[in-house]
């Protein structure tokens, strides 16, 4: 099996999964009760938030921790909005966010709120001078994402976050799930207030993830009850999932460093390779993008047949993201990065892993080429 | 209350005369194979009524299932008693007070075995007039009691029964036949099957599957109807005809305005095939009117020359709406709503012809040879049979 | 280990463990990935739904998964409020839920909703006559918790159900958290709309729930994003963690009928012994309750002191929820039943398992007046 589609989900890490099921037998008392059973969990809870936070360079109060980057997303900007919507209802994000952001954005203008979205350029980026424009007196939140799930452009987040930085009564939130383990962001440099990170994509198991929030930042809560986790996320705590995630984002934050030098490689041999297949138009930008995502189109054939044909050896790549690859239609990010609308509805999407090796992605390019062949025969 | 009867009645099939025993006896057999799962019960057969022993066996369970089983017109748990007024009394007496939430009632008599000393009417007043004394609170209203109790006094014994409960109606399956369902991962094709069924024949399906063009998930779907559909009968067997060469021929060859009648034709040609070598004698579509290009009056006789089956169509004359609430009512909307395309999507030209000319499919088809495809996709099929399954399947059900 | 917190979290079953795990590695697809991994996860996830439903004995389409009992309570709340706002903001519930509860309703008062608390008696139930007072033309929601986590007491979910069905505007949730496994409701026969399930209460893990919502009811996303889960709780799916919930509601459902019987003639016992003893006052009430928690104060004794007395035997009870039982002070819960301040700070709670056995509960028994005596000699 050849697994390209990791910016989906990945599989779990082993150990990460060991780690998980020691602590659901070992430490299974509820964290918050007084008696040593719930004191060993809760002793485990603390080592794990402190790791989380080194892990982040933050402190370990402003690690929230979540089920996951959908969570995340939404407890960063619903609970700001809800929470500072006196100081104003203005929201900036751009056009080519997860549908966790946008979604969101949208169901906070069903409430009341103003958002705009900050278009992109060809190569998906954000302009800091558009953003400079749009930034108002009553924005409370801008929220961009670090590296987009389609494409892998990087955003600027620091130079965001300068400009944010100006506006005292203005939050940043930052989705950081495809950028955590792959390209690094500094937190506080960045003058990031919030930063979306999610377990199952870094090789850790679903329905975990991490909210950093800033000390000073006051979230409307999405969990009210027992006042766990600073009051913003209340809840029996996972521990056991909570270590989990820990431990996937050690593991990814070791091998970060070779796994970009690796990927990087790999992107940039397969974006040369399939620069030489007719039909094929290539929509991951050559700069400024993540190293493990290579965004393509084949013009006039549909993605999913393409992704069918692959499975026949094994290979699984993917239409776009996975949330929105059931509807059949364009891509919102291609169509956002100006793209024409057959290159739009033909996206397809390479994702690759630390477990990534050439010979797979080599074998992949040569049943590309042999499945386009095909297709294209019958399709004329 | 422990009942320890459940009492099924026939409905319709009784009005058919000598058939009768053919029917019953079909009936008996799928009420046996499809509470299979219930070991300890037993069918005992009767002229006019059919009666499954609980032996301690879950009646609301049963019942449910009972519901899927065509040729019941309704059903009711019942509790047998002895021919004797005393056991009458006191066994009715513990059925209404152990129902929960009954402040009336009404009691009905019949009386099929004359020798009981008491007629009906009178029996009706003995046996109220008791149950009014024994329990407090409690009266009687003719019109619309909370409970009623029915008392059957038959020759071999009494069968205190409480309210009756719908079943499927129609005729049992295996009474009418077999026939080919042209099943289709859309709304018509499954419910066209269930009236089938309906009917009392017995299906197979066959479906067209073109990988890469069409996803397992299409497949999947497929076979999840099939299991729908299995609930009415034993079980289905699916063909599944891998179609891709085929289509991509016919999309390379014939003009596009016309592609669609012929793939359907070609489906016709080997759906007709498919059936002689089972010994079946009608196809089955969920053709109706009016509804896409293919469904025309012209459409449909340019397909249906390609063969003297009967093709049965029973959605012909609905409205998609009708159409759409017998799906949801037999639970098979959800899955025909998913959301991956089937063949018929594959190639769709950007305009087919609403109203192709059958000498013209005819010449086209003429030019070319699709003999030895047609001969090769009959040698490849995969036939697999689907079975009602009442639990979880092995591998997932290990799982959950 | 004696261990009698329960209703604070249970231990896994092993074999819910093993299924998360066989589940997180054999099917770590995106369930909403079009390749055939994706499939196989849609699949299971497909299979556990349907199985979820029928234990529940409604649609699997009212099956929404969710991270736990606090998500759940939270998303019924804020969900109808945030919905439903136009049609009223009046919401009803009780002096004695859960903080999940409570403390949401909290939150909604701060976004300018109204909330009644319904007084309890001493038994800790609502009055049917008092909540048809309190029903007004703009009450979009009555709140109602099946079994009360502190004192086990059952709620009659029924007949509330049929006043709350007789205002059409208005919604019936119930937290159905300490309930499930252990006293049956039948979600339909009481007009119940939506209902709170959490996994870790029933041997499940922590971090799985499921949150019922009737068909016909629409609620305001907590989670927007890829539309999973009728588009009330995005994410991608635990599918792991969901197959675990259902195998550990499976279990509790098969065991209840059985549990109930064992547990309610082990708590009769212990009730009966306890009340032998000085000091002690039984908080339970005798009728109405749930077969697994027992409550009772000891006059004048520290509660966190005999915990942690009796925890040098191995046995491990709790003071109130865990959730409160950081704030040393009085049991809400106790005080709205009408109780003296000195028994509302003294409260403890035994909470059992099926795997509690009859002669745990007497050594728990002869320890505890052990304890009560040589802590009383010192207390003086
Ligand atoms: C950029 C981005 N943000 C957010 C999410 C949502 O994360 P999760 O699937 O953990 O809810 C995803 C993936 O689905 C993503 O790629
Ligand atoms: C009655 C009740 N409701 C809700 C909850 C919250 O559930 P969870 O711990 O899964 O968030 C609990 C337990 O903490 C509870 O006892």
């Amino acid at each position: 099996m050849i697994y390209l589609d990791n910016s989906a989900t990945t599989k779990p890490n082993p150990q990460v999964l060991d780690s998980f099921t020691k602590a659901s037998t070992g430490f299974f008392g509820n964290a918050s009760s007084i008696h040593g059973i719930g004191m060993d969990a809760e002793r485990l809870l603390r080592k794990s938030r402190e790791q989380a936070a080194s892990l982040l360079e933050v402190n370990p109060n402003e690690i929230i921790f979540t089920s996951g980057g959908t969570e995340g997303n939404n407890l960063a900007i619903k609970g700001i909005a809800l929470e500072h919507q006196n100081r104003g209802k203005h929201i900036i994000t751009s056009a080519i966010e997860h549908p966790s952001v946008i979604e969101t954005c949208q169901g906070l203008e069903a409430l009341g709120f103003e958002v705009t979205y900050l278009d992109v350029d060809e190569s998906g980026l954000v302009d800091i001078d558009n953003l400079k424009k749009e930034m108002r007196e009553d924005t409370i939140l801008v929220s961009i994402m670090h590296v987009n799930n389609e494409i892998g452009t990087i955003q600027p987040i620091k130079e965001i976050g300068e400009v944010v930085q100006s506006y005292p009564k203005a939050f940043f939130h930052v989705d950081h799930v495809q950028g955590y383990g792959k390209v690094p962001l500094n937190i506080q440099a960045s003058h990031v207030d919030l930063c979306t990170i999610s377990g199952h994509k870094i090789h850790g198991l679903k329905g975990t993830g991490v909210l950093y929030v800033k000390q000073t930042v006051k979230l409307f809560s999405l969990a009210h009850g027992g006042g766990q986790e600073r009051r913003i996320r209340s809840g029996t705590e996972n521990v056991a999932g909570i270590v989990s995630l820990v431990k996937a984002m050690r593991l990814a934050k070791e091998k970060q460093s070779e796994l970009h030098k690796k990927l990087t490689n790999l992107k940039h041999t397969l974006m040369e390779q399939l620069q030489t297949l007719n039909r094929v138009v290539i929509n991951t930008p050559k700069f400024a993008s993540a190293p493990h995502i290579v965004n393509f189109s084949v013009r006039g054939l549909k993605p999913e047949v393409v992704i069918h044909a692959l499975e026949d050896f094994e290979i699984f790549i993917s239409t776009k993201s996975a949330c929105s690859s059931k509807s059949a239609d364009e891509s919102a990010v291609l169509i956002a990065c100006g793209k024409d609308r057959d290159i739009a509805i033909s996206g397809l999407r390479v994702s690759m892993s630390y477990e990534t090796t050439k010979e797979e992605v080599d074998y992949f390019f040569q049943k590309l080429t042999e499945v386009i062949k095909k297709l294209s025969e019958v399709m004329g | 209350m422990q009942y320890d009867h459940i009492v099924i009645r026939y409905g319709e099939l009784t009005l058919k005369g000598r058939n009768r025993k053919l029917f019953t006896t079909q009936l008996a057999k799928n009420v046996r194979q499809a509470l299979r799962n219930f070991p300890a019960i037993k069918v005992d057969k009767k002229r006019d009524r059919m009666y499954i022993v609980l032996n301690g066996e879950d009646p609301e369970a049963i019942m449910d299932r009972c519901q899927k089983i065509f040729g019941i017109q309704n059903m009711s748990v019942a509790l047998k008693v002895e021919n004797e007024e005393t056991a009458i009394k006191e066994q009715a007496l513990k059925l209404l007070t152990e129902t929960e939430n009954v402040r009336t009632f009404k009691v009905s008599t019949k009386r099929s075995n004359k020798e009981f000393p008491i007629g009906s009417q009178e029996f009706n007043q003995v046996l109220g007039g008791y149950l009014l004394s024994n329990i407090d609170g409690i009266t009687v209203d003719v019109h619309q009691p909370d409970l009623e109790i029915t008392v059957d006094i038959r020759s071999e014994a009494t069968y205190l029964t409480s309210q009756k409960v719908p079943g499927a109606a129609g005729l049992p399956v295996g009474s009418s036949g077999k026939s080919l369902l042209l099943l289709s991962g859309g709304i018509d094709s499954p419910v066209a099957g269930y009236l089938t069924m309906k009917r009392g024949v017995q299906l197979e399906a066959i479906h067209f599957h073109s990988p890469p063009y069409t996803s397992e998930r299409a497949k999947e779907k497929v076979l999840d109807l099939a299991e729908k559909l299995s609930f009415y009968g034993h079980s289905i067997k699916v063909h599944i005809v891998p179609f891709t060469a085929l289509q991509q021929k016919i999309h390379r060859e014939i003009p596009h305005g016309y592609s669609m009648t012929v793939m359907r034709r070609m489906m016709m040609r080997i759906s007709e095939a498919v059936a002689e070598q089972e010994g079946i004698l009608s196809l089955v579509t969920g053709e109706s009117l009016g509804q896409v290009a293919s469904q025309t009056m012209e459409s449909m006789h340019a397909i249906n020359a390609v063969t003297n089956y009967p093709v049965i169509r029973p959605l012909v004359a609905m409205d998609k709406d009708e159409i759409i609430r017998i799906s949801e009512e037999i639970d098979m909307y959800d899955i025909s709503i998913r959301p991956f395309e089937d063949c018929c999507t594959v190639f769709v030209p950007k305009q087919p012809k609403t109203k192709p000319k059958l000498e013209k499919v005819e010449q086209f088809e003429a030019n070319i040879e699709f003999e030895p495809d047609i001969q090769e996709i009959l040698s490849a099929i995969e036939t697999v049979e689907i079975e009602a399954k009442d639990n979880q399947e092995e591998e997932l059900g290990d799982l959950l």
